[in-house]
């Protein structure tokens, strides 16, 4: 809660020093306060206890998520310095959306009521749509942000009126509630309205998440979105949709199997393949960026469909090893972006020679991607299966397996240009700071491979 | 502790290698640590027969709840494999000293973390760990293969990494299935996975998603031809690295964990799945008796030959594992001697072609002993080393299946013709436009040619210490077999 | 004792090694020092072996070469009558080549490298004969096989004499994979590769059982390639391509008996397999006419003598097949001294005539050559087998033996003698009677060859005279020295022999022993009345007449029929496994797993075809299909 | 209260049903982006009714307090909604959803 409260209030302070007009205060300020309301965040471990009639329930799990959530997007604003360099316009606004779009995502990981969790995915989407469009002289922007939106709202319908169904069958929004309902009613079967009220309560959240067929939003948007706000779409959205998502599973479905787990392993099994196959085509690493996503969000609901005791950790460790990398992903991105214009995979030829660093980030992401050990993305990896496996989700496991032996098809496309390939060299321009900060999540991703243990026994 | 050392010293070294700024002391760094840690396996070798004949063990939790340790150790088998890389590490290094390499440094430092990966695979007693050095050497065989390598690298090694990748991924799922099949409470221990406890169904799936794994990675025919091509296009020394020291990794692996695991399945079929390699020892020659690339015929060659100590692991026979163990050291030395006489023979003519090539041994004698002696030892002449490995695998072949052993006792005749011709036309006859000017060996180039002879006369001759070795390793797997 | 058996291959190891290391740098002096002196060091201490073997037997244990588990292998040896005799064979025949060569070689740039191989022969060679057990004997059969590559391909700047080494090598190997299967089924029924417990085990079975006819039958798979009988055999006639020296020592002396020698050293298990006896009967029989048969109408005097050799290997096989060991081993040992004699003196005439081998360009070179010319002659009539020269003795031996239990073989083998008179004779003629046909200029350098090398020849040609008295048969008077000598190593052997043996009585040996001599005798003056008498007055026929001749002189085109059925369809089945299986098929299955995925990918990117209603569609097409199947279902 | 309780409450079900049916529907044929906007909310408010309903048959505030939620939420998301439609009205002249395609593939 007072993650919530204190991130809200950074965002209007932010907006405040929009007013005054003080640019270069913004970032300053924004990120201690982030910092600080991480360490809020983290205090709240082993607090376990219900506010607001159980509609924020505060667990180790929401504590844990939304630390990811808001460390990622600690993350993404060390990126915005250099992003942002050549702006001249006043950035408050952009950054106070982009913190309040935050304040909803940790809703999501906090809800205990299914209105909680409906603000908490409004304030993220509206938020975001306003983010994809905030570049707006460019067209891709535009596009971006109406495709976003119109599919948003559209979709956001669908996940309305799936929880209304709940309601109407259950009574309530309450999970814990729902979960009572269900225990009854699970023996003669739940109630048509009531499984239509879950599967469009699933389905609306696939959409946040970007399984297929609710994906096609995501190469479109991600590409047209300003980069720096792709990251956040790609890491901290994500985390949040899929942690909602785990939760509402995990609350109402406590200990029950077999409701839903077919329809999600199959969408899971369609998310890879999609995922993995559409991505080996893409010229640009943006576009390549968001089939990842796409594939990614698939292993992760293969986490969602073995649920088990294991499922949080597995997720938590896969979250953080998929958005370190993916974030180190953009903040090379960004840096070819303003060198060459583009992020053509040509535009990558040679990199390696003069940007030994950034090369360097770039290949250890896409590795930790791809799941090579002993990269964290190797260890999330195995959670996921250990954890499909266990439950025998056997033939899910072999197509994960199958998507992540393609996807070295397109994730070695950056590597073999940067390292490989002949052509001029290029020089990016990078700060101190700022390679101080993707050296940072590099060895964060190394790190967290050697040393699983420190995510992996939290919950 | 020692087994420990192995591990973390190249490691370590290798990160440090990748930060400092090009040039000539990089190689030279990278030789003295390869150098050490020789020093350091010999110094396991003498503790490993001086006190216990048994595992040098060192072990660790690191994801207790997962049952996943550190636990590195070892016994003779590994022994035999550390050795083998330590020997030819420093080998592999020195003989790329002379040339010019770009990005020196990383260059070393990939091959010493190659290094600090191999040894893992051959010392790791976790299936976990197993498979993450497993996977921890293909990211520098391959940056090794395609930053410096030749014609078409990039589709070439990108083929070579995304095969043995698809293959470990297979036995990824293989490992983790049975650590939920292993006794309570389940481990990644070798000896947990070696008892874990499953129905013939799941023996049979993950008899072969082992098999494909190591088939892949050996190569073993139908699997193999990945491995033509990237051992033509990858720089000698990463041919080097790939024919002598990787290969191993998927012929280890069958005798550590695959055959331990599954040696039913294994019977049951009857030696349905020894057909392969036994193809491929035929098949292979007879493509190498028409190959024009010196390191093309090579790489064929090791198809063959690999092709055979996979079959004799494969056939469950003391005797014959026995040889395979052997021959698997022999066969990284030969490979790596042949590739640096190759080597050294392009550095010469700028040429691979055997046509090109012809009459080395009348300017160059010395050349052309030490390619006679080493491919003695390859065409497994009595008293080389090659003899010793290729004895015993046939003999307990034979003992197995006496159709077989014929099949593959065809690779005596055939390695022969193949070598020979090779030889006649590349080192004898009349000098040709390529090898007119050609120089003989200087003293700094035959120092580790001279140690690769020794080793090939030492093991075919007295090859008690490395039986010895062989002997404890293959012990423990043929217990659990019976 | 011990010790000296030891020593006695290490000397020509020395050798090589000093030899090989050093060949650049040690001056021919030396090496012609070192080279023979190793051997004569090694001759020595077998002769000092043969009057010190107390006991028949006697295993000397070197070390355990591959021993783990229930498996030993040692390097042990085994001196008993027939290593030594071997021994004193290789030693001594060798010693004497290894000093011609030192003439024969003496303006060649290889010298040293010549007699670093040489030695490493010897090395090998005892080896051979010297182990105790089937896998010792397996290092010396390859090791001889490769020194045998070695220097026939010692000019290896003539790609003809390396493809000639290349068939040599190849075609051993191909025997010695029997060899090495033979060795596998003698360890999986005895357990051991030790002759004396294979042996003493072999005793305790039946006569015809499957395993030892199968273990018999591909050990002479070995002995096939080894000692050049059919269908193995064409690569002896190529060998000739080294220099002279080392065919007399390699390809007629030594190696190639090694083959002979096998069979005998595994005599008991050869007597229990009556089968194998049968095939080995046949397939020297085979051997002998069409080896002779080639012989009469070759031209080059290196080949004429390497067919004779083949010829007289199927002898010893024939001999063999009926169980007349010591015969045979006597045999083997005549035709040593009178095939190296023969070969050497043929390499002074090449020498002499500085590398001329077609027997058409020469002729009259009896007085120009006295010494060789006297020599060779002794060769040629101890071969033809004329007493009391040596071969008379073997020969006869051999002979006798065969019409004890055969006699339509008996016939087939002195028709092959005739044979033998007749194109041994030829060659002589040809050789050194007449008048000289080559050109002018040569004759002008003839000369004949240095003290080293007629003295080996003298020597040599002694031996060859007086080396039958060794062993004359009891009928005749003799001892039989050498049988008795031989006796405790074939005791076994010919106790279970069990090939059905005819009581000839004594009148009816003596007049086939007449008639032989007057067959031969006939065949000798066939080949004067066709090779000198006719040669007085016209000139020598180039071309072959009949067709059977010109098939013969061609050798019955078997090079070529092995080249249509094995070389070339080797090399296609390579061009096309690699063009149609392995790039074609077997990548091509790798790759399209990739390209497909490519073109899979190609195709269902355009779903995501960029319009936002198309989108919504898909979704909810979606949106209904996981509504109906989860509340109807 | 008895007059609501008269209609049985599978109407309510039924009646929004077809009304979020009708809005998907319009979603789906429309390329008008504002008729599109108009559609969603279509589907909203038909939500909002069905909540109600909810709401007044179990006697559960809970619903009708989350109507207000939802509506002060969808006022924010067409406010939104229309600025983007304005944006995109400057940039392309035009309001049709299939101009924009630039994003593809």
């Amino acid at each position: 809660m007072n993650s919530i409260i204190s991130l809200s209030v950074l965002g209007v302070l932010v907006l405040f020093l929009g007013i005054l007009k003080k640019k270069t205060w913004l970032l300053p300020l924004i990120l201690p306060g982030l910092l600080i309301s991480l360490v809020m965040t983290v205090l709240h471990w082993n607090m376990n206890r219900g506010l607001f009639h159980n509609m924020i329930i505060i667990d180790n799990t929401g504590v844990a998520f939304s630390a990811v959530l808001i460390f990622s997007t600690f993350l993404i604003f060390m990126l915005a310095a250099q992003y942002y360099r050549k702006v001249i316009r006043p950035l408050d606004d952009i950054y106070a959306i982009m913190i309040f779009a935050l304040v909803g995502a940790v809703l999501m990981c906090y809800f205990g009521n299914l209105i909680m969790l409906f603000i908490g995915i409004e304030t993220l989407s509206i938020a975001l749509y306003v983010l994809a469009g905030s570049h707006k002289e460019a067209i891709t922007s535009n596009e971006a942000t109406l495709k976003y939106f119109l599919l948003g709202s559209f979709l956001s319908g669908f996940l309305l009126f799936g929880i209304a169904l709940l309601y109407g069958s259950s009574g309530s929004f309450d999970l814990y509630t729902i979960h009572a309902y269900v225990v009854s009613h699970i023996q003669q079967g739940l109630p048509p309205m009531f499984k239509a009220g879950l599967f469009l309560l699933i389905i609306g959240l696939s959409f946040k998440i970007a399984i297929a067929p609710f994906h096609f939003w995501a190469p479109d948007v991600y590409e047209g979105t300003p980069t720096l706000l792709t990251a956040f779409m790609a890491s901290v959205v994500k985390i949040a949709s899929v942690v909602a998502m785990y939760r509402f599973f995990s609350i109402t479905f406590f200990g029950i199997h077999g409701v839903w787990e077919m329809t999600v392993a199959i969408l899971a099994g369609i998310t890879i393949i999609i995922g993995n196959v559409t991505g080996i085509y893409q010229p640009n690493l943006k576009r390549m960026l968001a089939y990842s996503s796409i594939s990614h969000s698939g292993y992760m609901m293969l986490a969602m469909v073995a649920f088990s005791g294991y499922t949080a950790t597995a997720l938590l460790f896969y979250a953080v090893a998929y958005s370190v990398a993916t974030i180190s992903a953009f903040a090379i991105l960004i840096l070819v972006r303003e060198a060459k214009g583009n992020d053509y995979f040509g535009s990558f030829n040679n990199l390696a020679k003069h940007n030994r660093i950034e090369a360097f980030t770039l290949a250890v992401a896409m590795l930790s991607l791809t799941g090579i050990p002993p990269l964290a993305g190797f260890m999330g990896k195995y959670f996921l299966f250990s954890a499909a496996i266990e439950q025998g989700w056997l033939w899910l496991v072999i197509i994960a397996i199958a998507g992540s032996a393609v996807s070295v098809g397109y994730y070695f496309k950056p590597i073999i240009a940067m390292y490989f390939r002949e052509d001029q060299e290029t020089v990016l321009q990078a700060g101190p700071s700022y390679k101080a900060h993707i050296l940072f999540l590099t060895l964060l991703t190394i790190l967290l491979g050697f040393l699983p243990f420190l995510l992996s026994g939290l919950i | 502790m020692l087994t420990l050392t192995l591990i973390v010293f190249p490691l370590l070294v290798a990160i440090g290698l990748f930060f400092i700024k090009d040039g000539k002391w990089a190689g030279n760094l990278a030789l003295a640590t390869a150098l050490i840690e020789f020093g350091i396996s010999v110094a396991a070798l003498v503790q490993y027969f001086l006190f216990c004949h048994c595992l040098l063990l060192f072990h660790l939790e690191w994801l207790a709840d997962y049952g996943i340790s550190l636990k590195f150790g070892i016994d003779g088998l590994s022994m035999l494999l550390i050795l083998l890389t330590t020997f030819l590490i420093p080998i592999i290094i020195y003989s790329s000293l002379g040339q010019k390499i770009q990005r020196s440094s990383s260059f070393y430092s990939l091959i010493i973390l190659m290094q600090a990966g191999l040894i893992g695979v051959f010392t790791a007693f976790d299936g976990m760990m197993f498979y993450i050095f497993w996977e921890l050497t293909l990211i520098p065989a391959y940056f090794i293969a395609a930053y410096w390598g030749g014609e078409n690298r990039i589709r070439i090694t990108l083929k070579f990494f995304a095969y043995t990748f698809s293959g470990s991924l297979l036995m990824l799922i293989a490992i983790i299935y049975l650590y939920f099949r292993t006794p309570l409470p389940h481990s990644f221990d070798h000896i947990w996975l070696y008892a874990s406890n499953l129905n013939p169904g799941e023996q049979l799936w993950i008899f072969l998603a082992f098999f494909i794994a190591f088939a892949i990675k050996v190569p073993v025919f139908p699997f193999h031809t990945w491995q033509p091509d990237t051992y033509v296009t990858a720089p000698y020394s990463g041919s080097m690295l790939l024919g002598g020291l990787m290969s191993k990794m998927g012929l280890f692996g069958m005798i550590r964990w695959m055959i331990p695991i599954t040696y039913t399945e294994l019977t049951r079929t009857g030696g349905f799945f020894v057909i392969f390699p036994v193809i491929g020892i035929v098949y292979a020659s007879l493509i190498a008796l028409r190959q024009d690339d010196l390191k093309r015929l090579v790489a064929y060659s090791s198809v063959a030959h690999l092709g055979l100590v996979a079959a004799g692991a494969m056939t469950l026979n003391a005797i014959a594992m026995q040889g395979a163990m052997i021959q698997m050291v022999s066969h990284g030395i030969n490979i790596v001697g042949l590739f640096i006489l190759v080597q050294y023979i392009e550095a010469r003519t700028k040429t691979r072609s055997i046509a090109e090539l012809g009459g080395i041994a009348l300017k160059a004698p010395r050349l052309a002993v030490f390619f006679m002696i080493i491919l003695l030892g390859s065409i497994a002449l009595p008293l080389t080393d090659g003899f010793v490995g290729e004895f015993l695998i046939l003999l307990g072949m034979f003992k197995y299946n006496a159709v077989f052993a014929a099949v593959s006792g065809l690779t005596i005749i055939f390695g022969a013709v193949y070598m020979l011709w090779m030889y006649q036309r590349v080192m004898l006859g009349n000098t040709k436009a390529a090898t007119e000017q050609i120089s003989d060996l200087n003293w700094k180039e035959m120092i580790p040619l001279i140690a690769i002879v020794i080793m090939v006369i030492w093991i075919g001759v007295a090859p008690g210490m490395f039986m010895k070795l062989a002997e404890n390793g293959v012990g423990q797997v043929i217990g659990i077999i019976r | 004792m011990t010790i000296l058996a030891k020593l006695i291959p290490l000397f020509p190891l020395l050798g090589f090694i000093i030899l090989g290391l050093g060949y650049r740098s040690i001056p021919k002096r030396i090496a012609s020092i070192l080279g023979p002196g190793t051997v004569f060091l090694s001759f020595i201490f077998s002769v000092f072996l043969l009057f010190n073997i107390h006991h028949s037997l006697m295993n000397i244990r070197y070390f355990s070469w591959i021993s783990f588990g229930n498996l030993s292998i040692s390097f042990d040896f085994l001196i008993d009558p027939l290593s030594i005799l071997m021994m004193l064979v290789i030693t001594g025949v060798g010693l004497l080549i290894h000093v011609y060569s030192i003439g024969y070689m003496s303006h060649d740039e290889g010298f040293n490298r010549f007699f670093a191989y040489t030695n490493l022969f010897v090395f090998f060679m005892l080896i051979l004969v010297m182990g105790s057990n089937y896998a010792v004997m397996f290092i010396g059969w390859e090791g001889v096989g490769l020194c045998s590559y070695l220097l026939i391909g010692f000019w290896f700047k003539n790609q003809q004499f390396n493809n000639a080494a290349k068939k040599a090598f190849i075609m051993n190997r191909i025997g010695d994979l029997g060899f090495l299967l033979g060795m596998f089924l003698i360890f999986t029924s005895f357990r051991s590769f030790n002759y004396v417990t294979v042996f003493d085990l072999a005793k305790t079975m039946p006569s015809g059982s499957g395993t030892i006819t199968a273990i018999t039958l591909l050990l002479f798979i070995g002995a096939v390639g080894k000692s050049a009988q059919i269908p193995l055999y064409t690569w002896l006639p190529d060998a000739m391509a080294g220099p002279t020296p080392v065919s007399a020592l390699i390809h007629a002396a030594t190696m190639v008996t090694a083959g002979v020698y096998m069979v005998a050293r595994s005599g008991v298990l050869y007597v229990l397999a009556p089968a194998t006896m049968e095939i080995m009967g046949l397939t020297a029989m085979a051997t002998m006419i069409l080896a002779a048969a080639i012989a009469i109408f070759q031209n080059d005097i290196k080949k004429v003598l390497a067919y004779s050799t083949i010829s007289q290997l199927g002898y010893m096989f024939l001999a063999l097949s009926v169980g007349a060991f010591t015969g045979t081993m006597f045999h083997l040992m005549t035709h040593a001294f009178f095939k190296a004699l023969l070969f050497l003196g043929a390499g002074s005439v090449i020498h002499a005539l500085e590398g001329e081998q077609d027997i058409r360009k020469m002729g009259g070179l009896k007085n120009v050559l006295p010494k060789t010319y006297w020599t060779f002659l002794v060769g040629t009539l101890a071969i033809a087998g004329l007493p009391p020269l040596s071969g008379f003795f073997s020969k006869d031996e051999i002979l006798a033996g065969v019409f004890s239990s055969s006699q339509t073989m008996w016939i087939i083998a002195v028709a092959v003698t005739m044979m033998t008179a007749f194109y041994m004779f030829r060659l002589l003629f040809l050789t050194f009677s007449g008048n000289y046909r080559g050109t002018h200029p040569q004759s002008l350098k003839i000369h004949e060859s240095p003290a080293v090398m007629t003295i080996p020849l003298l020597i040599l040609a002694f031996l060859a005279f007086f080396g039958g008295f060794l062993n004359i048969p009891e009928l005749m008077g003799g001892s039989g020295v050498l049988k008795e000598f031989l006796s405790p190593v074939f005791a076994d052997a010919v106790k279970l022999n069990q090939v059905p043996y005819l009581l000839v009585p004594e009148k009816r040996e003596w007049y086939n022993i007449a008639l032989v001599i007057i067959l031969v005798v006939l065949a000798i003056l066939a080949a004067y009345r066709k090779f000198v008498i006719k040669l007085r007055t016209g000139s020598i026929e180039t071309e072959a007449g009949s067709f059977i001749e010109r098939l013969a002189a061609n050798k019955f085109y078997i090079d070529e029929l092995y080249d249509a059925i094995f070389v070339k369809p080797a090399l296609k089945i390579s061009g096309a496994l690699h063009e149609f299986v392995e790039v074609r098929f077997i990548d091509r299955v790798v790759n399209g797993a990739g390209t497909m995925i490519v073109r899979f990918s190609n195709i269902i990117r355009y779903l995501q075809a960029g319009h936002v209603g198309m989108y919504m569609f898909f979704m909810i097409i979606g949106i209904l299909l996981i509504l109906f199947f989860n509340i109807l279902f | 209260m008895n007059a609501l309780n008269s209609i049985p409450i599978s109407y309510y079900l039924m009646f929004c049903s077809m009304l979020f049916c009708i809005g998907v529907i319009g979603v789906l044929i429309k390329r008008n982006a504002l008729v599109i906007l108009m559609s969603v909310e279509l589907m909203i408010n038909s939500i909002n009714l069905l909540l109600a309903a909810f709401s007044a048959y179990s006697n559960d505030p809970a619903g009708q307090i989350f109507v207000f939620f939802i509506m002060v939420v969808a006022a924010a998301e067409v406010a939104i909604g229309l600025a983007i439609i304005v944006l995109i009205y400057k940039t392309t002249h035009s309001i049709d959803i299939d101009v924009l395609n630039k994003l593809k593939w």
